[in-house]
C-alpha cells in the first residue's frame, strides 16, 4: 500500500491494510453497557491524587485486564492491531524526516511528536469521518489518522503558509499556535453539532501547558454548561517546553474535570490500545448526548520542545531513558510478536513503505514552491477591503518600479 | 414603508430579520436572552426564537467570542454581544487572534462571519469601563471590518449587511444614541456598508465623525451656519476599511477638515484620517487636519465626563482654529 | 457608639460594642486541630453532586452542631453575637440609604447587597487586620468589617471618582467592576504574602457568574501552584445579573476547587455563624501554609442586580419571598432573643444609630463635591507624561478662553 | 567601563543589576528559570538568584499579568516576560483594564512598576505569531508607557530605568536584533528613559524610527549618502510618551519626514507621528509626511516577510517620494 494524498471527503486510510473500520466495531461493542461504565469511571477517576491509570498493554507488551475499557476494543482484530502498529511507525518515520529537513535547512522549525505516537494513533483512529478534530501544532499523527496528506503539515514549519490544508476536507482544523485557543473553537463547534442535531463528537487536543490557559478552562465550563459532544484530549507529556508538570498543576490533570461536571480519565499515553479504548468511550458517551470528557494522556516527549530547542538545559538524560523503556511503538511489537500476529514480511514490508513515505516527504519538501508575493495580500478578507486592494496596487507598481534592474522576482 | 424607530429598536428588528430569513443566525451573549440584554437590544428575540437561537452564555468573554468562531466553523453565522466597551478586552485574544487571522490562515478555505456587536462610548454616566470607545485597537488589526452607525437606518441595515457578510466585523453601537428616532426603512436598498455618507453638505470645512459623534457634528454644522459658515459634514459610519476617497473628495472642496471622536486622540482613528488625507490632499489643505478627542488619561468620572468628550464648544474652537490657518 | 470614619491602620470597628477580636478568639479555639479538619472537610466538599452545606444556626435560628466547624465559633461571646447583629443591621440600612439615594439623583447607581449581609459580615469578621481584601463592587458589608468608612464607597456610583478609598489603609483593594479580574490580583498579593514569610492570608470576592471567568480559573491554578494563602469567596446569589446558576455551572460551585487541588465548602451564606467558621477554617488553613480554599456561600441577593436593573423582567416573586424566610439579620435575631442574650434596649440603641449612620450618609453624600476640572490629567502616571503635560496645558488655555463669558467654571 | 555585548546580553546584565540592588524586583513568566527564556535573555537568573525571585509560571499570560499586579500591591517590582509579541492578548484585558487603570483608579494612592517584557517584531523567519509589532495597541492606552530600544546600551539603561518607574512600562524588545553587539557603560549617567535621540545627523530629510528599524534607517542614511542626500536619523526610543518636541526640531531643519515601523502603518505609531508633526510644522513641511511599515494584512508566512517588511529599497523609495514634492 502506497501513501497517497488525501481526497476531500473520502474514507480515511483504514487502520489496516484489509479491515473495515475499527471505530465502528467498537462502537458496537460498547454501545450496550454504556451508561453503566460512564458512572463507574466517573466515580474512579475522581478517587484521589494517585493516578488511575488505565492500560491495556504494559509496557512488555502484555494484554492486561480492564473490566471497564476492554469492551471498547474487544473488536480489534490483528489485522486493525498491525494497522495501529503502521499508523505509529509510519507516523514516526514522517516525523524523523521533518526533523532532518529542519536540519538541513528546508523547514524553519519542527515540533517532533516523538513518543506521543500511541496517544495520537489511538485517539485519532478512535473518531468516525464526521467527527472533528482540532489540533495544537504537535499532532501529526491524528492528522495522519484523520487522511491530512502529511506533507501538507510541512507548509507551516517551511514557511510557505500559515496552515497548509482545508480544514473541511478531513474534518481536522489547522494547528493552532496560541496555546489553549482551539479548546473553545471545538466547544462551540460542538455545540454547533449538538444544534444540527447531529451525533457526531468532537475531539480537541491540548497539551499539560495548555491546562493553565483560562481559554481552556472557560472551554471546559461551555463544554459542560451546554452538555457539548465534546471531548478534552489532553496530552500530558509531562513538559511544556522547560516547565515540568508541577509547574502547571498541583494534582493530576484528568481530575479537573470533575469540578466541572464531567468525568476525567487519565490513560497510558503510551499505550495506543488503551487510548483507543478511552477515546471511543469519551466519544461514545459524547455522541449519545452524556457531554463532554476530559482524557489525559499520560506519556513523554522523547525530543525537545522543538527543533529550537535544547532539552539539555532543563531536564535529565535520565528521565528520556526511563520513558525509553514504556515505549509506544515497541509495545506494541512486542504484544503483536508475543501473539503471533506478525510474521518478517509484515515489518520489511512496512520498512519499504516508510522509506517510500520518507523519499515522498523530502521530494515534496524539496519541490514545495515559495508563495508568491502577491499572496500577501490574498485572504486577509473574504469580502475584500478597499485599503488591503490600494495596498496591493502600490505593491503592485513599486515591484514593477524594479521591472528594469530586475530579470523576475524576488 | 418607512417608520420612526430608535436606535436601539433598529437593531433588534434587524437581528429579527436575521433570525427569521436565515436560520444559521444566532444571538449569543450575557443577558440577551429573558432580559433582552441590558439595552434591550435584543429584547423579545429569545421568546419568539427560543433558547437554541438567542443564547444566554456564561459570564466568559473569551468563551463567548471563541465558541462563536467554532459555531462559525460549524456554519452558523453567530451575533455576539458584548455587554459594554469595557467588557471587550477578555476577548480581545480570540479577537486580534483567531476571528481575524483564521480566514487568512486557511487560505480562504474557511470563513469566519461572526459579528460581534459593542455598544461604545460615553454620555450616559456610568460607572468605569462603561464609557469607552477602543475602535482602534480593532482597526489596526488585519481581517476585522469595524463598522459603527449614527442613526436608526444605518443601523438597521449595516446589521443586515454586517451579518451577511462573510468576514468579521465588529458593530460598534453608539450607547448614548440609542434612543434617538429616526426612519427605517425596510424595503430600501441600502448602499455598500463601508462607504461613508456626506451627512450634510459645506464649503468651508469638512467635520468627519462617526458614530456618536455625527449628531454632534451636525449640531456644530448648524451653530457654524449661523455664524455664515458653511460645514460638510462626513458620518463615516465604517473605520475599518475607511472611505478616505469620500473624504478625499470633500476636503479637495472645502480645503480644511477637522476629525471629532471621543476616543482618545492619541493613535486615534483620526492620527490615520489625518496622516492620509494630508499626504492625499497635501496641495490643497490650507491648515493642518485637527482633531478634537478624547484626553490621554483613562476615561474620567461621570462628573467629569463632560469636560472629557467633545462638544459643541470644543468641535467649534477646532473649527475657528483651523479656519484660522 | 457613633460610626466614624476610619484611620488608616487603626484596629477596625470591633464586632461587638465593647467585645475583643473575635478573629482572634477564634483563631486559639480552632487552632489545636486544624490539620485533620482540613483532611475531613476536603473529602466532605468533594463528596458528590449534593450540596454540602455548612449550617450553624437555622433559618429559625436554631443553633445546630457541626463537628467540623463548631470549634471555629466556639469562642464567639454573646457581646459579639450582638456585634455581628449590629453590623448586618447597619450594612443594610446603609445599603437601603445608598438605593434611596440614587433614587433621588444622588447617586448615578447603586449596586445593593440586600440578602448577603450574612455571607459578607461572616466572612468579613473573620479577617485579620493584616489579612488584604478583595472585593467585588458589592462587598459594603465587607468594607465595613475592614472599618472603610462607608461614604467612601459612594464616590464611584455618584460618579465623582472611580474608587474612592486609600486600598492600604483598611488592606481593603478597591472595587473591580471588570468581573473576575481581582481573583488575579488577590492571588499575587498572597504570593508576595508568602515570599514576605508573612502569615496574613488574603481573601478575595467574586460572585457566581464570576466563576465562569478565564481569570478566576486561573486564578485558581496559580493559587494551588504557588500554595498561596488565598481564600477564594464566591457569593453564590444564585444570579448573574438575569442569568440563574445553571447558566454558569454545570454542578455546585464549589465543587471546582478539588480539581485545582485544593478544599472547597459549600456554606450557608445567610447563616453569619458558618460564614464566620468557615471563613475563619479557610484563612487559618492559608496561614499554616496549607493553600487556598474555596468557599461557595450560598445566598440570595434579594434585590435588583443594581438600581437600573428590572428583575420582574426574568425571575418570579416566589423565588424572593421564598429567600426571605431565610433572612440573614432575622435568623440572627430569633437567636439571640431565643437565647436571651439582647432586650429591647440593645435594639433602641441600635435603632438609634442606624439612624444616625442613614442621616450622616446622607449629608455626606449630599455634600461631596464635583472634581475639578483638571483631576481628568491627575494620577494617569505616577511618574507623569508628556502628552498629558501638553495635554494638560492645552486644556487649561482653552478654559482660560470662556473667562470673559462665565464668572466660574461648571 | 564600557563593554561590548550584544542587547540580550544588555538586558540579561541589566535584569541581573536590578535584581541584585532591590530585592523587591521579581522576574516571572514562561521558561525564564532554568532555560532562561527562549531566547535567553533571563540567562543564569534564577541559578542566582533563586526559584523565589526569577520564577517560572504557569502557561497563562492573564494569569502571570494578573499575579504580577497582585505582587506589585504587595510591594515588589515584577518584570514579567511574554514569550513572543503574539501571546500577549490573552494578558490584554488585565494590562489595558487593571495595569494601566489602577494608579488613577485609586488616585494615586497605588503604584504599579510592572515590566511587561515583550520580544517583538519580524526578520526571524518564524512560524505564526512569533513576528508582530503591537506596540500602537498599547500606546494608544493611556496609562501605560511604551518603550523600545534599538542597542545595547540603550537596553541595559532603558530596563534599568523601566524597572525604577513607578509606572508599568510595555517593553519592547527588537528580538531580530537580540545579537547585535554594542557599548555598555554601567557606570554612565542615562538621560531620560522617554527622549529621542538624534541618531544621525542630517539636513536634507528626517527618517523616524524605533527598535529594530534604527539599524535599517541608518543603513538607508549610508546608502543614501552616498547618492549625495544627507538624511537625519532619529531614534524614538520611546512610543509613548513619544517626543515630538525632538523629531519637530529635526523635521524644522530638514523640512520632509518619513516614519518607518514593522507594525501595519494603518493606524500605526506613524499615523500619530505624521498627524502631530504636520500640525506642529504645517508651514515647515515641503512634503506631507511618508511612512513605510507592515501592511493591511495579518504578518505573513516567513518565506513571504521579506516582502512585508520595511527594507533599505522601500524606505529609499519612500525618500525619494519625499524628496520629488
Ligand atoms: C498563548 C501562548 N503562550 C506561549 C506560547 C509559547 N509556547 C509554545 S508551546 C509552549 C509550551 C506548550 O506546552 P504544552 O501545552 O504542554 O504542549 P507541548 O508543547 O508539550 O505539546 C509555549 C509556552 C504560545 N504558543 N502561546
Ligand atoms: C468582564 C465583564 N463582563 C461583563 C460585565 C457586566 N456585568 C456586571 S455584573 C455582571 C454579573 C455578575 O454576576 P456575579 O458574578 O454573579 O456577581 P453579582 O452581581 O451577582 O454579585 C455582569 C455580567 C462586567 N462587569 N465585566
Ligand atoms: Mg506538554
Ligand atoms: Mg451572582
Amino acid at each position: 500500500m502506497t501513501v497517497e494524498s488525501t481526497a476531500a471527503r473520502k474514507p480515511r486510510r483504514s487502520a489496516g491494510s484489509k479491515a473495515g473500520n475499527a471505530g465502528t466495531t467498537g462502537t458496537k461493542a460498547a454501545g450496550t453497557t454504556g451508561t453503566k461504565r460512564t458512572t463507574r469511571s466517573t466515580r474512579a477517576a475522581g478517587k484521589g491524587a494517585d493516578p488511575q491509570l488505565v492500560q491495556l498493554l504494559t509496557p512488555e507488551g502484555k494484554r492486561v485486564k480492564n473490566a471497564e475499557f476492554d469492551p471498547y476494543v474487544a473488536g480489534v482484530t490483528p489485522d486493525e492491531l498491525r494497522g495501529l502498529y503502521r499508523d505509529m511507525v509510519l507516523t514516526r518515520r514522517f516525523d524523523a524526516e521533518a526533523t532532518a529537513l529542519q536540519r538541513q535547512g528546508e523547514l524553519g522549525l519542527w515540533a517532533s511528536l516523538l513518543g506521543q505516537e500511541a496517544a495520537q494513533i489511538g485517539s485519532g483512529r478512535a473518531t468516525r469521518e464526521d467527527d472533528y478534530v482540532f489540533p495544537t501544532y504537535r499532532e501529526h499523527g491524528v492528522a495522519w489518522c484523520r487522511g491530512v496528506d502529511p506533507t501538507n503539515l510541512l507548509g507551516m514549519f517551511r514557511g510557505v503558509n500559515n496552515g497548509g490544508w482545508d480544514p473541511n476536507s478531513n474534518n481536522f482544523h489547522l494547528y493552532t499556535i496560541v496555546i489553549g485557543s482551539q479548546a473553545l473553537h471545538a466547544t462551540g463547534y460542538a455545540m454547533g453539532v449538538a444544534m444540527d442535531g447531529a451525533d457526531s463528537a468532537v475531539l480537541a487536543y491540548f497539551g499539560d501547558g495548555a491546562s493553565s490557559q483560562g481559554d481552556v478552562m472557560e472551554a471546559f465550563n461551555f463544554a459542560a454548561v451546554y452538555n457539548a459532544p465534546v471531548v478534552f484530549f489532553c496530552q500530558n507529556n509531562q513538559w511544556a517546553i522547560s516547565e515540568s508538570n508541577e509547574k502547571q498543576t498541583r494534582v493530576p490533570l484528568y481530575q479537573r474535570a470533575e469540578g466541572f461536571g464531567f468525568p476525567g480519565v487519565r490513560v497510558d499515553g503510551n499505550d495506543v490500545l488503551a487510548s483507543l479504548a478511552v477515546t471511543r468511550w469519551a466519544l461514545e458517551r459524547a455522541r449519545r448526548g452524556e457531554g463532554p470528557a476530559l482524557i489525559e494522556a499520560y506519556t513523554y516527549r522523547m525530543g525537545a520542545h522543538t527543533t529550537s530547542d535544547d532539552p539539555s538545559r532543563y531536564r535529565h538524560d535520565d528521565e528520556r531513558i526511563a520513558w525509553e523503556a514504556k515505549d509506544p511503538i515497541l509495545r506494541l511489537r512486542r504484544h503483536l510478536e508475543a501473539s503471533n500476529h506478525t510474521d518478517e514480511g509484515f515489518f520489511t514490508e512496512l520498512e519499504t513503505e516508510s522509506e517510500a513515505l520518507g523519499k515522498r516527504v523530502r521530494e515534496v519538501v524539496r519541490a514545495m514552491p515559495d508563495p508568491d508575493r502577491l499572496a500577501l495580500f490574498e485572504h486577509a478578507y473574504a469580502d475584500g477591503h478597499a485599503l488591503v486592494d490600494e495596498e496591493r496596487a502600490q505593491f503592485v507598481a513599486y515591484q514593477a518600479s524594479f521591472a528594469d534592474t530586475e530579470a523576475e522576482g524576488v | 414603508m418607512a417608520e420612526k424607530m430608535a436606535i436601539a429598536k433598529a437593531i433588534n428588528e434587524s437581528l429579527r430579520r436575521a433570525l427569521e430569513t436565515d436560520p444559521k443566525v444566532l444571538v449569543m451573549g450575557e443577558d440577551v436572552g429573558k432580559l433582552g440584554g441590558v439595552f434591550r437590544v435584543t429584547d423579545g428575540l429569545q421568546k419568539d426564537f427560543g433558547e437554541g437561537r438567542v443564547i444566554d452564555t456564561p459570564l466568559a468573554e473569551s468563551g463567548i467570542v471563541g465558541t462563536a468562531i467554532g459555531l462559525a466553523l460549524r456554519g452558523y453565522r453567530p451575533v455576539v454581544e458584548i455587554q459594554f466597551d469595557g467588557f471587550v478586552f477578555p476577548a480581545y485574544d480570540q479577537i486580534v487572534t483567531q476571528l481575524a487571522k483564521m480566514h487568512a490562515r486557511a487560505l480562504g478555505k474557511i470563513k469566519l462571519p461572526v459579528v460581534v456587536r459593542i455598544p461604545y462610548g460615553g454620555g450616559i454616566g456610568a460607572v468605569e469601563h462603561h464609557s469607552e470607545s477602543p475602535e482602534a485597537l480593532f482597526a489596526h488589526v488585519a481581517g476585522l471590518k469595524v463598522v459603527t452607525p449614527s442613526n436608526s437606518s444605518d443601523a438597521y441595515w449595516m446589521m443586515q449587511q454586517a451579518i451577511q457578510s462573510d468576514d468579521p466585523v465588529i458593530f460598534f453601537e453608539p450607547k448614548r444614541r440609542y434612543w434617538d428616532k429616526g426612519e427605517v426603512d425596510p424595503e430600501a436598498i441600502p448602499g455598500p456598508l463601508h462607504a461613508a455618507r456626506v451627512a450634510r453638505e459645506g464649503t468651508d470645512l469638512t467635520l468627519v465623525a462617526y458614530g456618536p459623534m455625527v449628531k454632534l457634528c451636525l449640531e456644530a454644522a448648524d451653530a457654524a451656519a449661523e455664524e455664515g459658515r458653511s460645514l460638510e459634514v462626513v458620518d463615516l459610519r465604517s473605520v475599518s476599511p475607511l472611505d478616505f476617497d469620500t473624504v478625499q473628495t470633500s476636503v479637495e472642496k472645502t480645503r480644511r477638515l477637522v476629525v471629532v471622536h471621543e476616543a482618545p486622540v492619541f493613535l486615534g482613528s483620526g492620527a490615520e484620517i489625518a496622516a492620509r488625507i494630508t499626504e492625499r490632499c497635501f496641495y490643497h489643505l490650507e491648515a493642518p487636519v485637527l482633531r478634537v478627542g478624547g484626553y490621554h488619561a483613562p476615561y474620567p468620572p461621570a462628573r467629569l465626563e463632560e469636560e472629557y468628550l467633545p462638544d459643541l464648544d470644543r468641535v467649534l474652537d477646532a473649527v475657528d482654529r483651523s479656519l484660522a490657518y
